[in-house]
């Protein structure tokens, strides 16, 4: 019983909470406190979907719930979750209590607000990743954005406004391309639900249909596409990361648009996806070495750190559509490494803001010096981030390239550079913020190095790095039982290969 | 058919004339200086009982009275209810509007209640004429309230300008019942519906037709007729064009499903086209025009405007679907736009002095419980899921593609996504800047009245957008009293005009 | 006879309608209406409805156009000032109105045969008939209409009403 | 050869009654001079002839002879038109009003002009016609004191026209017809007994619609329009001779009209007071000229009710006025068509 | 002699054309009304052409409505213009644009 109804009181509990930080009392730490205790709750929960998940199930979704909602069109309450999604909820559970933790004094203006919007987006999220009906997709899709665009305006840097107006343009227009073409969908099937989209539209590509199904899926594509970024698309990325308070650029990026584009483009288009993937390979590549070349001439950090997200996402793109079971599966744990790893990252980049009130790296230097916990831990995610052996983002890029390399080696070996150029500016940075000579601006202000609860914050996710980086293979279960299987055929022949690739790890 | 008593088929709008008259009486008898507000709750408790009658008519057979001239279905219900709950919210909005600002206040509540009744009539009549009367009925007493706000320059220039445009537009809608007389010698629905299938001339009905869509349009604000709205927007009190934007419009729109899909239903290939065009010009240039406007009240008129067009995109949509989708895209737009017209009457007070984009910075600090409804509002006119608007153009674009108007949603989509900007522009000044102290800090309260309002605005967005299956029924149910409409033709031809 | 005056009356309607147009100062443009209304009612009598070209006299010029010119005197309007009016009321005005004629005339022209021809006494409607339809067929409608002029009236207080 | 006498008879009866019209028209002004005088314990015009009976020809005589003065400053077009309009409105009425019996010689009518079925609203209709005629004299004549004499005239028009047209009601329901001769022979079986007034229970409407009528007319006491304590002479103000003159006889012609539209609506028409109780006398001429006496000498009462009454009444302040009309007559007429109908409806 | 009844209908049709033409060139609010006023009348030319033209008693009586209709628009549409000339002292309709259009 308690498995049916798990996703859907994890979905809506946030919500609920929502509503009741909006009751709380506004003085004091009761905002805080709540949704911290919530999320902790919610981690919890969703602890629960790995230790009882089933890996003798094969294919399908697991703590199934599917109810009908509207009845005519026919949408249903249809939730549940595979090795794919299963992770991307536990993951959304685990960052949240580090986002609040890591808000806890930072963000003391509109309190009760901040922590009602972030409950709305995690709410957001869940729907997203569970979802299995393509409107209730849709309707958490962008109910997904309202409440992030809210927090970057509201919460803000400097240009918060704008950055706010431009990532909710750059999200809700193609959606509504994306609204028209599940409705087309709808209107050639007459269901919304992925299961019965996937039986259905099998063998439409050559069909009567192929020209509106390839329309379709190109107006999905593209939807995901700038939710990602890909390439050219990312125009929002810069502002919106930059803008965005700590907890909020933690979760902006990657992790929705990339589960989409597995779970609702290549998964539900196969034929189509494998038409459109060379251009996605390469635009990924560009993305790759444009993100990394970029990131090496920024001397803000938040900026460096959004073109560095482009860079790290652009490698997921690649895994995707490379279509081996390699890469793909490589791809999916990479999601999960690059959030963990860029929200350490984005939180040390919060605590040094908090210090000294700055992200420009020339009136930062010798941090080290002052704060030696600090730069202990960020040298950790660095290292992470850069691809070092034995930590996270290491097996995940090794798994993509190895596994683009067999369908598209020249692209890969141009993605491959992107890693040299990232290990430079990540290690620059380093270099530049943390040691030589402090600067004035430093050495000026007397600070605490990180107290006990942005420890509280950041040891968890150094601790899932390295496990990640070392037992891979606990997490790769659930994805390698799923995601191979989304691919389309057309990457069958590279099997044997896989098949040794596989035995490696 | 069994009888039913002619009063029961028009049983709401006796209820709502009776009340209207007892506040006029009432009013007479009210001394200078006292508050006017009781009449405005016995508005509001026979807006309610008129409610309850429409809900009554539910559990009648659909079929007409007075000679074919009015006809009570699911369909007329449907409005019924849409109009009298804009109507009792508008009453309770403006319950402490006018108090003490205008010394015709029991008036206010009685052109309420009467132009109600022209256009829960529209919804119901058959015939023509009987269209007509209650349109006029409708759009004078909007005229009138238009005006309230004499003491302003702008709202008599509001009034005269709807004023002119609407007759000139009425006049239209006439010459095109004159022609569909000429053409079938009837102006019952049914009749010219007969005629329309065989026999007339299809080259006069298609003239009467694009009369009477002309003069309907500039009811309804569409593209290119729409030069009215954001004058008479922008001049009007804000309560009236909560009401005037959604009631008369939604009226309207019945009268236009019933004469495109219940009389020139065989001709639907000829005046397809036109909604197209339509359609398309009034969502373009709604969405265009918002964009440029530094008023609020003329952006969201301008964004009625687009409204509009995307409910011509239903018109294009089959018969019964299109027509559901049609009608409860009218319920969702009315919840949504009374209530930011409510919450901007409360904002700006009756001078109306918080009507620029930039007197709304910072808002959401001042009046947090306002701002977060406004929000709600706003987020349900872009469109985002789980509000009513979200649901509306859903329907409304998944009946446009099941008769395959792809490009038709397509466009539309897309306009909903420039439109997203410019009501993102507006949350975003209420919630992202910090106040300029430009407006004169104000000592609006919000009375319980008002609360209630908005409140009931609030929730029928979330319920429309999240639990829209009993509306949608009830909006199906209506549409296929259209598929029904050909038996029932046969029926009641004994009862109309003698030749 | 009947062509005769058909065509007498006829073009009075069309020359006062034009003479609306033409003249600039409001009071004269109220005269030429009400020389096209007195002609329509000519024009009534001539298509049998005897009734109703009374009420038209009695209706439109003796009761609304009295109306007018009182505003006109009340207000004191003068002369038309010949401010450029928005360019787009001529540039879209005047092809749609020819549009609009041209549309509606060559319709008529094309089904002229299929509509015949009134002849004096050929279809004469009496008050008896007249009240027959009035009262019964379309009995809701005209009770209706009393809404209507209450609304009116209502609107006339309110509008032209001082403020107490 | 059928037509052509037809024409020439009409244009003969057309010419004859308007001559006769026309006359009385003089002869009431002369009757209002007089009578007045009685009441002010003075002669009136006593000179011009025996008893003063040549002196409408006098004052015809003077009025177009006088030098026509035109301001400069008027409408011109307007300013001729308004007599113009104001004197025929009156005329016209009298081409549907009947005198008597419905005797035919060579298939004309004798003693009505032209019958109508819908005489009544013609009669309606040329009277809200004639508001005009003052309207735009006022206006043309750019004069404060004429525009505001018009417009209290045309306020005071509009307003009473209503409880005119309502208090006509009751008469035709009774009668089931717009057509006049059908209206006074539903009076005409038992004299005085089935007159309107009495039998059709519409005294009431008849005190409205002379009430109305009064005013219609701008007589005292509504002839506020010209109180020439405030506005000098009204709308009259800035014209002379003849323009003066048609003004004048419009008047006058409109009181006769009005006394016609009352005798045949309330008071019988030309039958007789008595009904059959009078026995038949006289040859064929006799019994076709004294429903002819009948309807004049009714003409006449009224006729000489109205200048007693400008003897006798005070002139109304203007609210008064409006006041009365809307707030009293109105109602009265409305309450009087209901009664009138719902005890037509239990009459069966 | 008997006249076609398309003569009426395309009388009717100019009057309402002049009447949209003069709604739109004529700059006098009042004019403008009366314009509209114009319109209806030709509207009203139609329904007592087609009467005519079917026998049908109702077509005259759409015509009443519609009077009834141009006298209540009248008495509102009156009241506007002296409400509106009280707050501006102008019935020209290109001074009256304190809002842009």
């Amino acid at each position: 019983m308690l498995n049916a109804s798990i996703l859907t009181w994890l979905t809506f509990l946030p919500a609920l909470g929502a509503a009741v930080v909006m009751l709380l009392p506004r003085r004091g730490r009761a905002p805080q406190v709540f949704t911290l205790l919530l999320t902790l709750l919610l981690f919890a929960m969703a602890l629960h979907l790995p230790a009882h998940y089933d890996y003798h199930q094969q294919q399908g979704f697991q703590d199934e719930l599917n109810v009908p909602w509207i009845g005519n069109p026919n949408i249903h309450y249809h939730v549940g979750v595979d090795g794919l999604s299963m992770w991307l909820v536990v993951l959304v559970s685990f960052l949240a209590p580090l986002g609040v933790l890591i808000s806890w004094r930072v963000i003391e203006d509109r309190k009760s607000e901040f922590y009602a919007l972030f409950l709305l987006q995690q709410t957001a999220m869940y729907g997203v990743f569970i979802a299995l009906d393509l409107i209730l997709y849709y309707a958490f899709w962008e109910l997904s954005i309202v409440p992030l665009a809210l927090l970057i305006g509201m919460y803000g840097r400097k240009n918060g406004r704008a950055a706010a107006i431009k990532f909710f343009l750059y999200a809700f227009i193609p959606s509504a391309l994306l609204l028209v073409g599940m409705l087309w969908l709808y209107a050639q099937t007459g269901t919304f639900d992925l299961v019965q989209l996937q039986q259905q539209l099998h063998g439409w590509s050559t069909g009567s249909h192929a020209t509106g199904l390839w329309l379709t899926s190109l107006a999905f594509l593209l939807a995901f596409a700038v939710k990602v970024p890909v390439f050219p698309l990312h125009g929002w990325l810069r502002d919106g990361i930059s803008e965005a308070p700590t907890a909020v650029a933690m979760i902006l990026a990657g992790k929705l648009g990339l589960y989409s584009l597995l779970r609702w483009h290549v998964a539900l288009f196969p034929t189509e996806a494998a038409h459109i993937a060379p251009l996605m390979v390469a635009l990924a590549a560009i993305g790759i070495l444009y993100g990394a070349l970029l990131a090496l001439v920024q001397t803000d950090l938040k900026r460096l750190a959004a073109y560095a997200t482009l860079s790290a996402l652009s490698f997921c793109v690649l895994g995707i559509y490379a279509f081996t079971t390699a890469s793909m599966d490589g791809a999916v744990y990479q999601i999960l490494n690059e959030s963990i790893s860029a929200s350490a990252f984005f939180m040390l980049l919060g605590i040094l803001y908090e210090r000294y009130g700055t992200y420009d790296m020339a009136q930062l230097g010798g941090v080290a010096a002052k704060m030696p916990r600090l730069a202990v831990l960020f040298v950790i995610t660095t290292l992470s981030l850069i691809g070092l052996p034995a930590l996270n983002n290491f097996v995940g890029e090794f798994l993509i390239l190895s596994g683009s390399f067999q369908t598209h080696a020249r692209i890969a070996a141009v993605a491959t550079l992107g890693i040299i150029f990232s290990a430079a500016y990540m290690l620059w940075m380093v270099q530049r913020v943390f040691y030589g000579a402090p600067s004035a601006h430093v050495t000026g202000l007397v600070r605490p190095d990180v107290n006990w609860r942005e420890r509280a914050a950041l040891w968890p996710t150094v601790a899932l790095m390295i496990a990640m980086g070392v037992a891979s293979l606990f997490w790769m279960r659930a994805i390698d039982l799923t995601v191979p299987a989304m691919a389309p055929k057309i990457a069958t022949a590279h099997t044997a290969f896989d098949a040794r690739i596989g035995s490696t790890r | 058919m069994t009888e039913v008593s002619p009063a029961l088929r028009i049983l709401p709008e006796i209820l709502l004339t009776v009340t209207g008259v007892l506040v006029m009486l009432v009013e007479s008898v009210l001394g200078v200086k006292t508050s006017r507000k009781p009449l405005g709750a016995l508005a509001i408790f026979g807006t309610l009982a008129t409610l309850v009658a429409s809900v009554y008519q539910l559990q009648l057979p659909a079929g007409t009275a007075f000679f074919g001239t009015v006809q009570s279905d699911a369909f007329s219900v449907f409005f019924h209810l849409v109009i009298g709950g804009i109507v009792l919210v508008t009453l309770l909005v403006s319950l402490d509007y006018f108090e003490g600002h205008s010394s015709y206040v029991g008036e206010y509540y009685a052109l309420i209640l009467f132009g109600a009744v022209g256009m829960m009539l529209m919804t119901s009549s058959v015939e023509l004429l009987m269209v007509f009367i209650s349109l006029e009925i409708s759009s004078i007493s909007t005229y009138i309230l238009a005006g309230y706000r004499k003491r302003s320059a702008t709202s008599p220039e509001a009034s005269i300008k709807y004023f002119l445009l609407g007759s000139f537009a009425t006049a239209f809608f006439l010459y095109g019942i004159a022609l569909c007389f000429g053409a079938t010698g009837s102006t019952n629905i049914y009749e010219i519906a007969k005629g329309v299938a065989g026999g007339a001339s299809p080259l006069l009905l298609t003239v009467a037709f694009g009369m009477m869509l002309i003069g309907l349009g500039f009811k309804v604000s569409l593209a290119p007729f729409h030069v009215w709205t954001p004058d008479v927007y922008e001049g009007a009190p804000a309560p009236v064009v909560g009401l005037m934007s959604t009631a008369p419009k939604a009226a309207a729109f019945a009268v236009l499903l019933r004469i495109a899909y219940g009389a020139y239903g065989t001709l639907a290939h000829v005046w397809m086209p036109l909604i197209w065009i339509l359609a398309i010009l009034s969502m373009t240039i709604g969405n265009l025009g918002a964009l440029t406007q530094r008023n609020v009240k003329r952006m969201l008129a301008y964004s009625s405007i687009a409204h509009a067009g995307y409910l011509m995109v239903a018109f294009t949509a089959l018969a019964p679907m299109g027509i559901a989708a049609a009608s409860f895209y009218t319920a969702a737009y009315a919840a949504m736009n009374v209530g930011a017209f409510a919450i901007l009457s409360y904002l700006s007070g009756f001078d109306e002095k918080r009507t620029n984009l930039s007197d709304y910075a910072g808002i959401a600090r001042r009046h947090p419980v306002a701002a977060a409804a406004f929000a709600v509002f706003l987020i349900s006119l872009i469109g985002i899921p789980f509000t009513a608007g979200f649901f509306g153009k859903f329907y409304v674009f998944t009946a446009a593609l099941n008769s395959g108007n792809a490009w038709l949603a397509v466009i539309g989509l897309l306009n909903s996504g420039v439109a997203a900007f410019y009501y993102l522009r507006l949350l975003a000044q209420m919630y992202m800047v910090t106040e300029e102290q430009t407006v004169a800090p104000d000592n609006v309260h919000a009375r319980p009245a008002f609360v209630l309002g908005v409140a009931i605005l609030v929730l029928a967005v979330f319920a429309l957008g999240i639990f829209p299956n009993r509306a949608l029924r009830l909006a199906r149910a209506g549409a296929a009293t259209f598929a029904a409409q050909a038996t029932a033709a046969q029926n009641i031809s004994a009862a109309v005009l003698p030749r | 006879m009947h062509l005769a005056l058909f065509i007498i009356f006829g073009l009075m309607c069309l020359g006062g309608a034009v003479n609306l147009l033409l003249q600039r100062h409001p009071i004269n443009s109220a005269l030429s209406l009400i020389v096209v209304m007195s002609s329509l009612a000519v024009l009534y009598l001539l298509l049998g409805a005897e009734f109703l070209a009374l009420a038209q006299i009695i209706v439109y010029s003796g009761a609304i156009m009295v109306l007018f010119v009182f505003v006109i005197m009340l207000l004191n309007a003068g002369e038309e000032e010949r401010t450029h009016g928005s360019r787009a009321a001529y540039l879209a005005g005047i092809p749609g109105v020819m549009a609009l004629f041209a549309v509606l005339t060559s319709t008529f022209f094309t089904l002229r045969t299929s509509f015949g021809s009134a002849r004096l006494g050929g279809f004469l409607v009496t008050t008896q008939d007249l009240s027959r339809v009035l009262f019964r067929n379309l009995l809701l409608p005209f009770e209706v209409t009393s809404i209507l002029i209450l609304v009116a009236i209502l609107g006339a207080v309110v509008l032209a009403g001082k403020e107490r | 050869m059928n037509v052509l006498v037809f024409i020439l008879l009409s244009l003969l009866k057309v010419a004859v009654v308007t001559v006769i019209f026309l006359t009385a028209v003089a002869y009431t002004v002369l009757l209002e001079r007089k009578l007045v005088g009685r009441i002010q314990n003075r002669w009136g015009p006593s000179r011009v002839g025996p008893f003063g009976l040549l002196q409408p020809l006098a004052d015809g005589i003077k009025l177009f002879l006088k030098e026509d003065l035109m301001p400069d400053e008027v409408a011109r077009p307007l300013f001729i038109l308004a007599p113009i309009i104001a004197l025929s409105c009156a005329l016209i009425s009298i081409g549907v009003i009947p005198f008597g019996e419905n005797i035919r010689w060579h298939g004309v009518d004798m003693f009505q002009i032209a019958d109508l079925n819908i005489g009544l609203l013609v009669i309606l209709g040329v009277t809200s016609i004639g508001v005009y005629g003052i309207a735009l004299s006022g206006w043309s004549s750019n004069n404060k004191y004429s525009l505001l004499g018009s417009l209290r005239s045309t306020a005071q028009m509009i307003s009473y026209e209503l409880a005119l047209g309502l208090s006509v009601i009751g008469v035709v329901l009774r009668t089931g017809s717009l057509r006049l001769r059908d209206i006074v022979n539903v009076q005409n079986t038992h004299g005085i007994l089935s007159w309107n007034i009495f039998g059709g229970l519409q005294l009431i409407a008849f005190f409205i619609y002379l009430t109305a009528a009064f005013a219609e007319t701008n007589r005292t006491p509504f002839d506020l329009p010209e109180a020439e304590s405030e506005l000098t002479a009204g709308y009259h103000t800035e014209y002379s001779s003849m323009k003066f003159a048609m003004f004048f006889m419009a008047e006058y012609a409109n009181m006769i009209n009005v006394g016609c539209v009352a005798t045949l609506l309330f008071l019988g028409g030309w039958s007789s007071p008595f009904g059959n109780l009078l026995p038949a006398f006289g040859g064929p001429l006799v019994q076709a000229l004294l429903p002819v006496f009948w309807f004049v000498a009714k003409v006449f009462c009224f006729l000489f009710l109205y200048v007693w009454v400008r003897g006798t009444l005070p002139r109304f302040r203007y609210d008064q006025l409006m006041g009365f009309g809307w707030k009293f007559l109105l109602p009265l007429a409305i309450a009087n068509v209901m009664v009138s109908s719902l005890a037509l409806a239990f009459r069966g | 002699m008997a006249v076609p009844i398309a003569w009426y209908l395309i009388l009717s049709a100019a009057l309402f054309s002049i009447g949209v033409f003069a709604f739109l060139i004529k700059r006098n609010i009042i004019t403008i009304f009366m314009s509209i006023e114009l319109m209806l009348n030709a509207v009203n030319l139609a329904f007592v052409a087609f009467a005519n033209h079917w026998h049908q008693v109702s077509g005259q009586i759409f015509v009443f409505f519609v009077m009834v209709v141009a006298a209540a628009e009248a008495a509102v549409g009156l009241a506007i213009i002296i409400a509106v000339y009280r707050s501006r002292e102008t019935l020209n309709v290109d001074q009256i644009n304190l809002m842009k259009l």
